[in-house]
């Protein structure tokens, strides 16, 4: 650092930074810096025109990968749709969209392996049902009929995270327990860029590091954490910055482009399966909507804005890029749209009927058995109701 | 994970009519907070999205605007940090106020709340006050999901150093976090989140006045009111709790029986004297809160109840708390909280055979 | 800042000869913690200081060197962290035992705690376990700095899905540690910092076979015990407070008072069948607890016994508590601490024209 | 970032690192990482032989102030010796000594201007002392007579932190405060290597940066937090190399360097109190005795280890230094002795004698006002007491 008086790194230096000294003269391998910090701009593989952009270190994945991806691309997008519509019908509480940040929910359900572990939060829905998590189970919370609906050793995805950074400690705890037994199992851990502030974040990323354990850490920049714009929450170069101050490596990526972030996903993946540790990736993507049903984003931002990232959608270019490849055309199109509304109707359908609510399940779960204090607590709800009934 | 109840009509900001005029709970609190930032310029408000959004509940509305961003302002999303930045200030001459955006999510600020919100005073012998108050949105009955509904406030009167509040009225709310910003210690300022749509019809001009005369007595802090008059029994409550003990009492009357409802209004300091001369009339005592019961305030209010009422009572203290399990999604929240038919279940079982 | 009371007899790691011979609190913890890593490979135990070092009250004392270092580790500084990771390896099937270096500094683990540890069983359906120890040095008679010296139990006992253990003989160290460890839920482990060189004769084989034989029949977990018998009134207490109130009420027999001591043990499950036995034979009690009485477990356990034995009641239940204040500082604590004079005073207070 | 296959960040790159690329074709100023990142070794410019380094961007300071802050570098190490003979002498319950480390602890009391504010550690009592605060009034915490001793706004030196990196959120909170009205205070906020893996350490450095406010955070790493050493606390490049991720520069400083560490923080402080905005600086130093005396080092590292930093003693090389520049004689020495004998005098006479404790004081800061809780408790104290003198 060069402390210089009176200048002001704040506003000075803002998000744009060209990389530091690749041309060095007597070649000692990369230094500290050049390998834990990210590129100079997020790595891009198809622009928004769908045009193929060459990058040196991470490969485009081939036709058929991208198409598969794509496929889930589409239907996640119809997921979100679907879902929102079901809060404004009622039959949802709440839904915290992911529209727009589709790529970074796909790509983080399709680099793991089976045996992997996903750690989502309460935006990554799409992301939990294209790792192959029963939709209806995963909407148990969203409509309120329990705190989470699936078996998270089943996908072994863990629940959606509400208290923001929390579960990426949980995440490296998992690692790092499959570590001790051997086991090559990765965790993807998400985050927001709000939740790169909490404590949480910067424990989690510490310990990933001094421990030495598979997790990628997968930030997806949406520049808003509720109303709260990320120049608010950081002044950083940018959030894959932060990487070094941990001694793992960062990177930035297109969170819109599909192909980047499998690339660079599934690289980070790839290498932590083979022993070399964590890694930060910062996705750059937008929310394209309101945090949930309950907010009201124009309070705090205009709608110009919001259009600016329209032209950055990840299905367009997707769609360009496949169809110039003549990997798209309007059979495989519309059997794609087929699967999409299959799984919207599964939505529909499985959010039209209630299903049974047994209130002694409230004393159930807290312990596996049930204290004496419980055991009278669950009498006298069931006296009542059973009152009630008579 | 977010907000869940906003309503538009909280983020009014045009200077009210004069006169007797409806006005929310959460209005109430708004005003009371730009009528603070109006009379003492050390008072400055932060937390997460209580800038240009006004807070997820817009308790904040309209502040930034009016103040400048400087006096209402957004943090980065760290709950422990807005805590530890608001105890300097405070040692600093401000007197933060600070918004927790849930009562769960104040829990990454527990160190810096036990530690030395409450402890930095009796540290430094008093020569470090702490004027700052630590708003929370709390409790349940809106149908928030999980980590969004938890009645924390046993924690922070549990926590030596600590005052801390529970207005259940609108009038309340706007004296009592006048006198909550006033006052010299550390306010925890617990706001029942299901309130913050219930109306009364006040006058503000009047309320202005008395929180003037407040300022000059100091008699806000420490005291409870009589919510209700009765004779046969006392329901103790507070907070989001006081509606149901009152719709208790009320339907309990149809009955023939006359509860008297006591608004315990400041957890810490407790009014013992308003309490147990309630008590010692009636003989009989149920003690009602949403917070799971064990170790609980309501352990607290029948644990004083019965050492200073002993002679007086006709039957053991109740309670009528929520069970000891975590709180319940939304679909089951109304099994939960705690309901008139419980609480004049309770009633009806305090020995009345006896009197 | 720092540790306070470091003895070397508990660093001692050699096998201990066979038969009855003097045990050290702290040793029975050492010992149960190499018994249970010794039983069952999926027990690990991490935190700060507890690798080379031992621990700074030296429990872990050998862990290390016997078991490995991916057995008994430590961890960067940062409470959450260890906390959250003990989270995760419990969800991935280890039995992960943390130590948290002093009750305080358990503080910033507590967003992880409450929102995390108490509520992932709950939240699952059952279907994620979290079979996890914290283990806490807690509470204060040592002379400890400020932040070293709190009584903590009941921000944990008033979260729902917490299981609070606090033993308070070295019998129970090692029983009631085993105990924890072979539980299925999270288990907050307190142990009173005092007692950590207090000793009994003790045949460690036998311990063993008894923690064999609680193995199977599961009946550590919830259980009091009565630790003196009387007939005049009862004194309930645990921890680092069932010393004090076995001191107390053998003053008391000199000056012909019979006075039974409850041992809680274990703080949730609360055993109210063994405590209301006995206040319903005495007719008296008077609860005993280091940390601030307001809205702690000694209130609960207060209502509780007024709920349960209201008629057989002589007088109000009472307490002996630490006042509503921060701990206090190293020459100030034993006006502080409840003592056998305080006590007995208390007891004095029980209206004994009655009887 | 280059995430390469199979290959372990952790290991690979332990501390030392060459500061990349200088030689820049067109020059463009500096970039962030050039601007945040640490100077590839730590700031040295007065060698443990006594010799002047010279470096391009810290100035030596002058003979005259070196000599002035050797003077107080001779007492801090009196204060460290008596505190430990107090403790032997069971005068003093507990002593976390700097002796090491006193260059940090002088450096940080003296760059400060009377209206700034420190924010020390427990460790940090010769800071605390050389800031000017009454000795006595210091050792109130160590005696145990109560937890502070000292008015905070006396000296505007906070109270000695216990809870690890909890003081620097205060810290950035007194400087924002003081930004607010428009007051030019810097802030000097101390902590610990183990403290910066808490979760406070991160928010408060990014509230630091978000908010550009004057507060320069020091870290001395001398190696250990009781018994971990630094490579169990992070894996980074260095602490300093932290400084990035929130957007503020880093620099690494030889710790045992009176002249580097004056000069480094000097900079720093004056770049804060210009409007510049935060900086992170570590010291690298290290922790010569035990953590306390309640500490057993022996258990965790051997005495060759530590006696590998004798000759990097603080003391010893700027006792050189001046000699070579004729600033010190024996006349001088002896006026230095003599004033560390008298401080230490202090110490002892003040120790000897109990201060009174009044129980009553218990219940009289808790609250501005009693509750009546805390007079009913209050009044029972006094009942007791009252029957014990009785
Ligand atoms: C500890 C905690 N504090 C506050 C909240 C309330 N909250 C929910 S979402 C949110 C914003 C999160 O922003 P970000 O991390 O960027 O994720 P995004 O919502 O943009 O996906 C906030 C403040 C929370 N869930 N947890
Ligand atoms: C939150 C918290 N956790 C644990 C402790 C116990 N503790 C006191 S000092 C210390 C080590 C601190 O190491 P470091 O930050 O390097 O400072 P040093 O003691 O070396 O000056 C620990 C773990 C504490 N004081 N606060
Ligand atoms: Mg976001
Ligand atoms: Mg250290």
């Amino acid at each position: 650092m060069s402390i210089s008086t009176g200048s002001s790194a704040g506003n000075q230096y803002g998000g744009s930074m060209k990389r530091t000294g690749q041309d060095r003269s007597i070649d000692v391998g990369p230094t500290a810096e050049e390998y834990m910090l990210p590129s100079a701009q997020p790595v891009q593989l198809v622009d928004p025109q769908g045009e193929h952009v060459h990058n040196d270190r991470y490969p485009l994945p081939d036709g058929d990968e991208l198409l598969a991806a794509y496929r889930k691309l589409v239907i996640g997008r119809r997921i979100n749709e679907q879902a929102n519509a079901l809060v404004r019908q009622g039959r949802m509480a709440v839904y915290p969209s992911s529209h727009g940040q589709e790529a970074c929910q796909v790509a983080a359900a399709v680099v793991l392996e089976k045996d992997d572990w996903l750690f989502p939060t309460y935006r990554d829905t799409v992301a939990v049902i294209t790792r192959g998590v029963d939709p209806l189970e995963v909407l148990t919370l969203l409509r309120g009929d329990w705190h989470s609906g699936y078996d998270p050793h089943e996908h072994k995805t863990a629940t959606q995270a509400t208290p923001l950074a929390t579960q990426l400690l949980h995440a490296v705890g998992v690692a790092h327990a499959a570590k001790l037994r051997g086991e090559n199992t990765v965790v993807l851990a998400l985050c927001g860029d709000g939740a790169t502030s909490e404590g949480d974040f910067h424990e989690a990323l510490n310990f990933a590091a001094v421990f030495h354990v598979p997790v990628v850490f997968l930030v997806q920049n949406n520049e808003y954490a509720i109303s709260v714009p990320l120049k608010h929450q950081s002044v950083a170069p940018s959030l894959a910055h932060k990487a070094i101050g941990y001694g793992m490596p960062g990177e930035r990526v297109d969170g819109n482009d599909l192909a980047a972030m499998l690339s660079v996903l599934g690289k980070a993946v790839d290498r932590a399966r083979d022993g070399g540790g964590p890694a930060l990736v910062e996705a750059h993507t937008y929310r394209m909507q309101a945090h949930t049903n309950a907010d009201d984003p124009s309070r705090y931002r205009s709608q110009s804005d919001v259009e600016k990232w329209v032209p950055r959608d990840p299905i367009t270019r997707m769609r360009t890029y496949l169809g110039n490849l003549n990997l798209l055309n309007a059979d495989v199109e519309r059997d794609i749209a087929d699967a999409a509304e299959q799984t919207a109707t599964t939505l529909r359908d499985g959010l039209n009927s209630d299903p049974d609510i047994n209130p002694a399940d409230l004393f159930e779960y807290v312990y596996t058995e049930k204290t004496s204090q419980l055991r009278e607590q669950a009498a006298l709800l069931a006296d009542e109701l059973s009152r009630e009934g008579a | 994970m977010t907000e869940t109840a906003v309503r538009s009509d909280a983020a009014e900001t045009a200077a009210p009519p004069a006169g007797p005029q409806p006005l929310t709970f959460a209005k109430a609190l708004n005003t009371a907070l730009a009528d603070a930032m109006e009379a003492d310029p050390s008072v400055i408000m932060f937390g997460e999205d209580v800038g240009p959004l006004g807070g997820v509940f817009r308790i904040t509305d309209g502040l930034t605007a009016r103040f400048g961003e400087e006096r209402c302002f957004d943090t980065p999303l760290a709950e422990s940090g807005i805590m530890g930045m608001a105890v300097g200030m405070a040692m600093n001459g401000m007197r933060p106020v600070v918004e927790m955006q849930f009562d769960a999510f104040a829990y990454p600020a527990f160190e810096q709340v036990v530690s030395h919100v409450a402890k930095m005073p009796n540290r430094t012998r008093g020569r470090v006050k702490l004027p700052l108050v630590i708003r929370i949105p709390y409790a349940g009955g809106i149908g928030g999901v999980e980590h969004h509904c938890d009645s924390s406030e046993s924690y922070y009167a549990h926590t030596p150093g600590l005052t801390v509040l529970a207005p259940a009225t609108v009038r309340d709310a706007y004296l009592m976090l006048r006198a909550a910003i006033r006052f010299p210690d550390p306010v925890v300022f617990l706001e029942p989140k299901k309130l913050y749509w219930s109306k009364e019809t006040l006058d503000l001009a009047e309320l202005r006045k008395e929180a003037d005369d407040d300022a000059a007595t100091g008699s806000a802090v420490g005291l409870a009111v009589v919510a209700r008059s009765g004779t046969d029994a006392t329901l103790i409550a507070y907070g989001p709790s006081v509606p149901t003990a009152l719709a208790a009492a009320e339907a309990a009357a149809s009955e023939g029986r006359s509860l008297e409802v006591i608004d315990v209004r400041s957890i810490v300091p407790f009014d013992d004297e308003t309490v147990s001369a309630s008590v010692r009339k009636t003989g009989r005592a149920v003690v009602i809160a949403e917070a799971p019961g064990f170790a609980s305030v309501a352990s607290e209010i029948v644990a004083r109840v019965q050492e200073r009422c002993f002679h007086s009572l006709a039957a053991p203290v109740r309670r009528v708390t929520g069970f000891d399990i975590p709180y319940p999604s939304p679909k089951l929240e109304h099994y939960f909280l705690p309901s008139v038919d419980r609480i004049l279940d309770t009633v009806d079982e305090l020995q009345w055979e006896d009197a």
